[in-house]
């Protein structure tokens, strides 16, 4: 049973995402002096992103061997892991999360310091993949907004690099305004978060 | 309790003298990490460099066509019963006449859709197939901003025409013999 | 000293008489089957015998039946004599309606989660349990999520097509 | 610190207690458990645990999936070492379904069993390590599970959950790499393991943090129902492989390391030991396997189309083929009623399925016998009186997977 | 206190002066996170940080423009004033004990002499036992102020602990102080110039001395109050932005500073070793630098000791630490003290 | 006006502040902190005086190792505003009389010294200097050195002895 080809080439487009949010009208002129200070801190935060490993179950495993010395997440500065919701920027839901634990995941997210960004490591916490049960929440975008969503079950730790290379480039690009526009409050409101 | 004749104690003795001087196991922890300072280190850089996965690895699923560029794919949904994850959905449509040259048999899958964020990636999808029509690939499913781009329909999971698209079909092929395996993937 | 299982149910029939148990053997695994006010006097003799001494519970779980009316759940004890290398399944049945059955955990401290497991499952009452409430799900649950009538889906779930091929 | 989380003991104004709340997201609950500890300064004066953060519910899952999908499941059980449950799942089904294993596909199971075995001990050890303040150790060794998921990537196609294995063997033939790989690893990893040794095994401040923790009794334990390295760190040298041998594990020598004490230390040693004896089962196997000759030597399935998915030329070409193919995806294929229980030795102790058939496609009823539940209420009478320090320790030496406790 | 000889002049250069230590100070202490991260990245087998510049010489920076526009949290149920002050106490503290290290050999030119010291007082050596003594504000009330279980109980932790270990410190420099018979950090200096290094003749005094440095610093294995797998980060939890910063940030200064004053008082300070450089003929510009380089050439290497001890070995519980304080480590300071006082007494006699 | 005397008046003045908000701060904390402000600024009068080994003793023992003592027992017991209980009134008012009645004491102690016109009088001496301080406590005070000595250690004892009892 050999495979017929051994790649899938096929470029899916990167779906826009929610939290880009467009500037209003009326702030086009932003002046060269601001847009250069959105870049420089743009480059400083997006090659300083501490993660929260909310690890759960088996893609907290593999979270393990994107931290380990084969791949090594600390390359993109990341290796301060912390545990303090406080002190980190990227919330990385890893593994199942129960309906039991959904309000613990929120409350994490409530905790962290803005700008914070969320990142949906795997098949359950993306979806809930194969536990499509009472018990198990089907997917973390119910309880908190999610900017990337990694799929695989458990994603491979390229995988994981890849979300984390995709949260940088949100990252990188994210205005110093956004997370005092309408857009991301009106966001915010739509979970219940004031 | 003793239950069996192959038990062995395992080696519980008290601290030397030396030992408890804290010291000189310090030390030798110390050495290693020093040994290890100087080491050709294991990393792999990923997005720059790549590791060579098995053949069998379990990724992205591709849709197959036949030498001639036809699907194989028949719609007889053993795959979706399969999944575990029900991740797979598809409608079957009847192939019209003058459409022979697109699906191999009478039956086709008119829409063909699997969620990859449902997808555990088990693989029994491939298995159950009677038609030679769905494969995993050696690529791994991409990370993405919103739920949508997640679902992979016919046109991201059919591999490149053979005859029409031969370059993209050659490039999907990749190199399959062993020794490629030592070297660089393509870009995923 | 090697247990059969003939001595076993040899044994039980002399303490407790003839016909107090039903008695079956699959794949050599002895099962017994007991009225459920007995379970903790047998379980209490097949620890402390000094022949059989089943002094380690592997497992305790129930099981939903709902077409056998009176006896819809059962409550299954797996046993093990650690030194003489022997099992046995032991079951008690008890109806929907009053399922209730006395507590292992005065015998074994490993019983106290497993029969909380069971009671969050099924709902099985075990009478005399230091602690029983829900241990896996949500204390505000209002149902027995795995007796058979109950739905495993979540409800919520939107992507996904039942018209395939008679699954679910 | 509010008032209202001071409780006062009556009488007494000097003695007070802290509520502290360990988890679900503590770092030190790999996985997510919830520990309300009652604290005297730091010794621990009571312990309320709290589980199901991540329950998902197999046991109703497997209700509705065949035999097959069920494998999926039991990856996520113990996830650190999946295949290890996989297999006891296919076991078990064939102890069901009356099939009859070959020795290779025995033989090439145990090699992937004590691969699992190892990569589960050393995830535990390693993260012992790691709880104790010392990260590095954990990184040297991860490397060789990174090994260990290279050769499973080139048997099955996956990494961690491997779903690998069928009713009556695997799916396909361990390639050359796979054993190439696994050869590199016998002659790596025994150096790594030593260096890790040598790092913590005599490290007086590992050693103070660990010897005298945590310990309890060979009959507590057995009260409690422990089994594997921690009930054998108590002194109970209870192995289900050598017990009820499965697999032909009847076949190979080695030896079980059991403790004294039942603490950290001693489930530190133990399960040290046994990657040692595993390491060692792994050659043996090897060598067996390497031993099979002419059509012997590529065996990998029980010949039995009834239950094994006939090979994908035949399902092109043969009618026959095709409906076997047919029955055994759409689940249509006899199962025998009754009830069986069948448990293999798992990383963490004796991991039990006890499948009750009606003949149907799917299981009557599924229940998993997962060790980490059952002795993971033991921890408040194993932490009371020690200090959080301890507990923490303590709770890393058990090795909790929550997947498996919440099941 | 004489202030007659206080000149323009005089407060320039010494203005000057603060104002290097503390960039130096800053600078030293960014890089050794990033030092910490390599070194460890390297002793593990991988890279570490390698994507912000060139070889990731742009992290530390990353970072604190990171943490600079990060949102500040202050708990509701937190002491505001409080918790405001902790970080500040704890990056003031850390700043001060520079003071008094003298950082390289006197510029003696023609017209009067450049000490790279602020200020030269007879007490020295005291000053910087002074002010690491009230070191332990900063995280006693950072700690207290978080409201919160983890912050109080590694607040707890680490005033027990910076107390019990200021003693052996203190005892095993008054090894030194027999030696050399003055508090001044630049007599101490002068002094290992002529008589050799002091470590030669203290080995013991130095463990314990480093012992202490690492007990003081929270350090691994002493780094019970920060304890990321037990207390989860410990008394700065409930931190973000840039108080956060201050913490981690005091905490690098404090190593940077610990090895400066070990450098000092047991590595000969800025002494260039097994030559005699006075006879090169250098300029006295030239002399001070490369004595200044010498010093700091030491202090990146305790530096390194640092980082490797934190990669290499698990920390201690709570009480272990205080049975080795009080236990050990304090007899074995007064042992020391006593047998070097009776050995210079049989010296001189 | 020198620096000197700048100096002795920001400190003067820094020191009475604390000092009264070490009485007045309703949170304990707060008056440890304050009370570690008053602790630096007499330092700081030591330093005037050019008693530098005083100074820095002051601060370490008082402000490093005492105060630190306090503030651990103060975060322990927990006291805040909400579980303070309140005071009664003639207990206030016992404590002004007597405040006022050590004012007075102290005020009528000091009337009669003969006050300098140079604050600073000690400038010139070097009775706080390591060196003479050392020389005079050996030589002319040895015998009370050592009394105190002996002091301290049996309270060590008693602490010790205090503490095991539990």
């Amino acid at each position: 049973m050999s495979r017929p080809v051994s790649y899938n080439l096929v470029q899916k487009p990167l779906e826009k995402d929610i939290s880009v949010a467009p500037l209003p009208d009326g702030h086009q002129g932003e002046g060269f002096f601001a847009t250069s200070l959105d870049a420089v801190i743009g480059l400083a935060r997006k090659n300083s992103i501490w993660p929260l490993p909310f690890a759960t179950s088996c893609c907290g495993i593999e979270f393990m061997a994107t931290m380990g010395s084969h791949y090594d997440l600390a390359r993109f500065g990341s290796e301060r892991v912390g545990f303090s919701p406080r002190q980190c920027d990227l919330l990385m839901v890893m593994g199942t999360i129960a309906k039991k634990m959904g309000p613990v995941v929120r409350q994490v997210y409530l905790q962290m310091a803005e700008p914070r960004w969320v990142i949906a490591v795997g098949a359950c916490a993306s979806s809930g993949g194969i536990f499509d049960t009472y018990s198990v929440l089907q997917g973390i975008d119910q309880v908190v907004p999610v900017d990337v969503y990694v799929p695989g079950c458990p994603p491979r730790p390229e995988a994981i690099i890849d979300g984390v290379l995709r949260i940088q480039d949100l990252v990188g690009k994210e205005s110093l305004r956004r997370r005092n526009s309408e857009q991301y409050k009106a966001l915010l409101n739509s979970y219940g978060i004031q | 309790m003793q239950l069996t004749q192959r038990s062995k104690s395992v080696d519980r003795s008290p601290m030397t003298f030396l030992e408890s001087l804290y010291l000189w196991n310090i030390m030798k922890g110390m050495a290693i990490t020093l040994r290890h300072l100087f080491k050709k280190k294991a990393t792999i850089q990923y997005p720059e460099e790549k590791r060579p996965f098995s053949p069998i690895f379990r990724g992205l699923h591709v849709l197959n066509r036949d030498a001639e560029g036809r699907e194989n794919c028949t719609a007889c949904g053993l795959c979706a019963v399969a999944c575990p994850a029900e991740a797979i959905t598809m409608e079957a449509a009847e192939r019209l006449p003058g459409e022979e040259n697109l699906y191999r048999e009478e039956k086709y899958a008119a829409k063909y859709e699997i969620n990859m964020l449902r997808c555990i990636f088990c693989g029994l999808c491939e298995e159950a197939c009677p038609k030679d029509a769905i494969y995993l690939s050696q690529t791994f499913a991409p990370a993405n901003y919103g739920r949508k781009g997640f679902i992979y329909g016919k046109n991201e999971l059919l591999i490149p025409h053979p005859i029409n698209e031969r370059e993209a079909y050659l490039k999907a092929l990749g190199d399959r013999t062993p020794s490629a395996r030592i070297q660089n993937q393509p870009n995923a | 000293m090697a247990l059969t299982n003939e001595y076993i149910i040899q044994r039980l029939k002399e303490k407790f008489g003839e016909d107090l148990f039903t008695f079956q053997e699959s794949y050599g695994l002895l099962e017994l089957v007991a009225p459920k006010e007995m379970n903790l006097k047998v379980l209490n003799f097949l620890y402390d015998d000094a022949q059989l001494q089943f002094r380690f519970l592997t497992d305790l779980t129930g099981v939903h039946y709902p077409n056998r009316t009176g006896e819809e759940l059962a409550v299954v004890y797996h046993l093990h004599n650690l030194q003489s290398n022997c099992r046995i399944r032991f079951k008690v049945h008890t109806s929907v309606d009053q399922p209730e059955v006395f507590t292992a955990t005065g015998l074994f401290s490993g019983a106290n989660w497993m029969e909380r497991e069971t009671y969050d499952f099924f709902g099985i009452q075990f009478v005399g349990h230091p602690n029983l409430k829900r241990i896996l799900n949500v204390d505000e649950m209002d149902y027995f999520p795995l007796r058979k009538e109950f739905p495993l889906e979540d409800q919520t779930r939107i992507d996904k097509d039942d018209e395939m091929f008679g699954r679910g | 610190m509010t008032e209202q989380h001071i409780k006062l003991p009556a009488g007494s104004i000097e003695k007070t207690t802290t509520t502290l709340n360990l988890g679900p997201t503590h770092p030190a609950t790999h996985g997510v458990m919830q520990n309300i500890l009652e604290l005297d300064g730091e010794r621990i004066v009571s312990a309320d645990q709290t589980i199901g953060y991540i329950h998902r519910a197999f046991e109703k899952i497997a209700e509705r999936r065949p035999l097959a999908q069920i494998t999926t499941l039991t990856d996520r059980l113990n996830y650190c070492s999946s295949p290890l449950n996989n297999m006891g799942w296919h076991m078990t089904c064939e102890k069901l379904l009356g099939v009859q294993t070959p020795k290779r596909v025995d033989y090439l199971r145990v090699i992937v069993m004590e691969l699992a075995r190892i990569a589960d001990h050393l995830i535990c050890n390693s993260i012992m390590g790691v709880d104790a303040g010392a990260y590095t150790g954990f990184l040297y060794v991860m490397q060789f599970r990174e090994l260990i998921y290279e050769i499973y990537e080139e048997i099955c196609g996956a990494r961690l959950t491997t779903n690998m294995g069928r009713i009556g063997g695997f799916e396909r033939d361990f390639s050359p790499l796979a054993f190439e790989k696994l050869e590199k690893f016998l002659a790596e990893y025994p150096k790594a393991l030593k260096e890790f040794e040598d790092m913590f095994q005599r490290n007086r401040i590992f050693m103070d943090r660990t010897m005298g923790v945590g310990g309890i009794s060979a009959e507590r334990a057995l009260n409690y129902g422990f089994t594997g390295p921690n009930l054998r760190a108590a002194g109970v040298d209870y192995d289900v492989r050598v017990q009820n041998p499965y697999s032909s594990y009847q076949d190979f020598d080695f030896t079980i390391p059991v403790g004294t004490t039942g603490d950290c230390y001693d489930r530190w040693l133990v399960r040290e030991q046994e990657m040692w004896q595993s390491l060692s089962i792994i050659r043996q196997a090897y060598q067996k396997v390497q031993s099979f000759k002419g059509a012997e030597a590529s065996v990998y399935h029980a010949d039995t189309p009834a239950y094994y998915l006939p090979a994908k030329e035949d399902v092109y070409t043969k009618m026959e083929a095709l409906i076997y193919h047919f029955k055994i995806i759409m689940g249509e294929t006899e199962i025998p009623a009754g009830e069986v229980y069948h448990s293999i030795e798992a990383g963490n102790g004796e991991l039990g399925f006890y499948l009750i058939s009606d003949g149907g496609r799917a299981p009557y009823r599924l229940h998993f016998r997962r060790p980490c539940f059952i002795y993971y209420q033991a921890y408040e009478e194993l932490i009371k009186g020690s200090m959080l320090s301890d507990a923490i320790m303590t709770m890393s030496s058990l090795n909790l997977i929550a997947g498996e406790m919440d099941a | 206190m004489d202030f007659a000889a206080i000149t323009l002049w005089f407060l320039l250069e010494k203005v000057i002066l603060i104002a290097a230590i503390i960039g130096l100070s800053f600078f030293v202490a960014m890089y050794t996170t990033l030092a910490e991260r390599k070194v460890a990245g390297w002793m593990q087998d991988r890279m570490g940080p390698n994507r912000a510049g060139p070889f990731g010489i742009l992290q530390p920076l990353a970072d604190g423009g990171k943490l600079f526009f990060k949102e500040e949290i202050i708990p509701v149920t937190s002491n505001r004033i409080l918790f405001l002050l902790g970080p500040a106490l704890a990056m003031i503290v850390a700043l001060v004990t520079s003071t008094v290290i003298p950082w390289g050999a006197p510029v003696v030119t023609t017209t009067g002499t450049i000490a790279l010291q602020v200020t030269d007082v007879d007490m020295g050596i005291l000053i910087v036992f002074s002010v690491v003594s009230v070191g332990v504000y900063g995280i006693m009330i950072g700690g207290w102020a978080s409201n919160n279980k983890f912050s109080l109980l590694a607040a707890i932790r680490g005033a027990s602990q910076m107390v019990s270990y200021e003693l052996p410190m203190s005892l095993a420099l008054i090894a030194i102080l027999f030696m050399t018979g003055s508090l001044k950090m630049s007599e101490i200096v002068l002094y290992q110039i002529n008589h050799g290094w002091n470590i030669v003749y203290q080995p013991l005094g130095f463990l314990l001395f480093f012992i202490c440095a690492l007990a003081e610093c929270n350090r691994t294995p002493f780094d019970l109050p920060e304890a990321e797998n037990e207390l989860n980060f410990g008394y700065h939890q409930e931190y973000s932005s840039m108080k956060l910063g201050f913490y981690l940030f005091a905490e690098y200064i404090n190593m940077f500073v610990s090895s400066a004053v070990m450098a000092t008082l047991f590595l000969g300070g800025y002494d260039i070793p097994f030559v005699n450089e006075a006879a090169w003929g250098l300029s006295p510009w030239v002399y001070s630098l490369l004595s200044f380089g010498v010093l700091m050439a030491k202090v990146s290497f305790l530096l390194f000791v640092f980082i490797w001890i934190r990669w290499t070995i698990p920390r201690f519980r709570y009480d272990q630490l205080m049975n080795l304080g009080w236990k050990k480590m304090i007899p074995l300071a007064l042992f020391n003290m006593l047998l070097s006082a009776a050995i210079l007494l049989w010296l001189k006699s | 006006m020198s620096i000197s005397h700048l100096l002795f008046w920001i400190l003067s003045v820094t020191a009475l502040f604390s000092a009264l908000m070490v009485v007045t701060s309703r949170n304990p904390v707060y008056s440890v902190i304050w009370l570690i402000v008053t602790f630096f600024a007499i330092s700081g009068h030591y330093i005037l005086l050019n008693a530098q080994f005083l100074a820095v003793v002051n601060i370490i023992v008082y402000a490093g190792a005492i105060m630190v003592l306090f503030l651990f027992v103060i975060m322990l017991m927990n006291l805040n505003k909400e579980t303070e209980p309140a005071r009664h009134k003639w207990l206030q008012f016992a404590g002004a009389v007597s405040g006022g009645a050590l004012l007075l004491v102290l005020v009528s102690a000091l009337k009669n010294t003969e006050l300098k016109s140079q604050q600073s009088l000690l400038v010139e001496g070097h009775i706080g200097l390591i060196k003479t301080l050392g020389q005079e406590l050996f030589s002319t005070y040895v015998i009370p050195f050592e009394l105190s000595s002996i002091l301290f250690l049996s309270a060590m004892v008693g602490a010790v002895l205090i503490g095991k009892k539990d």
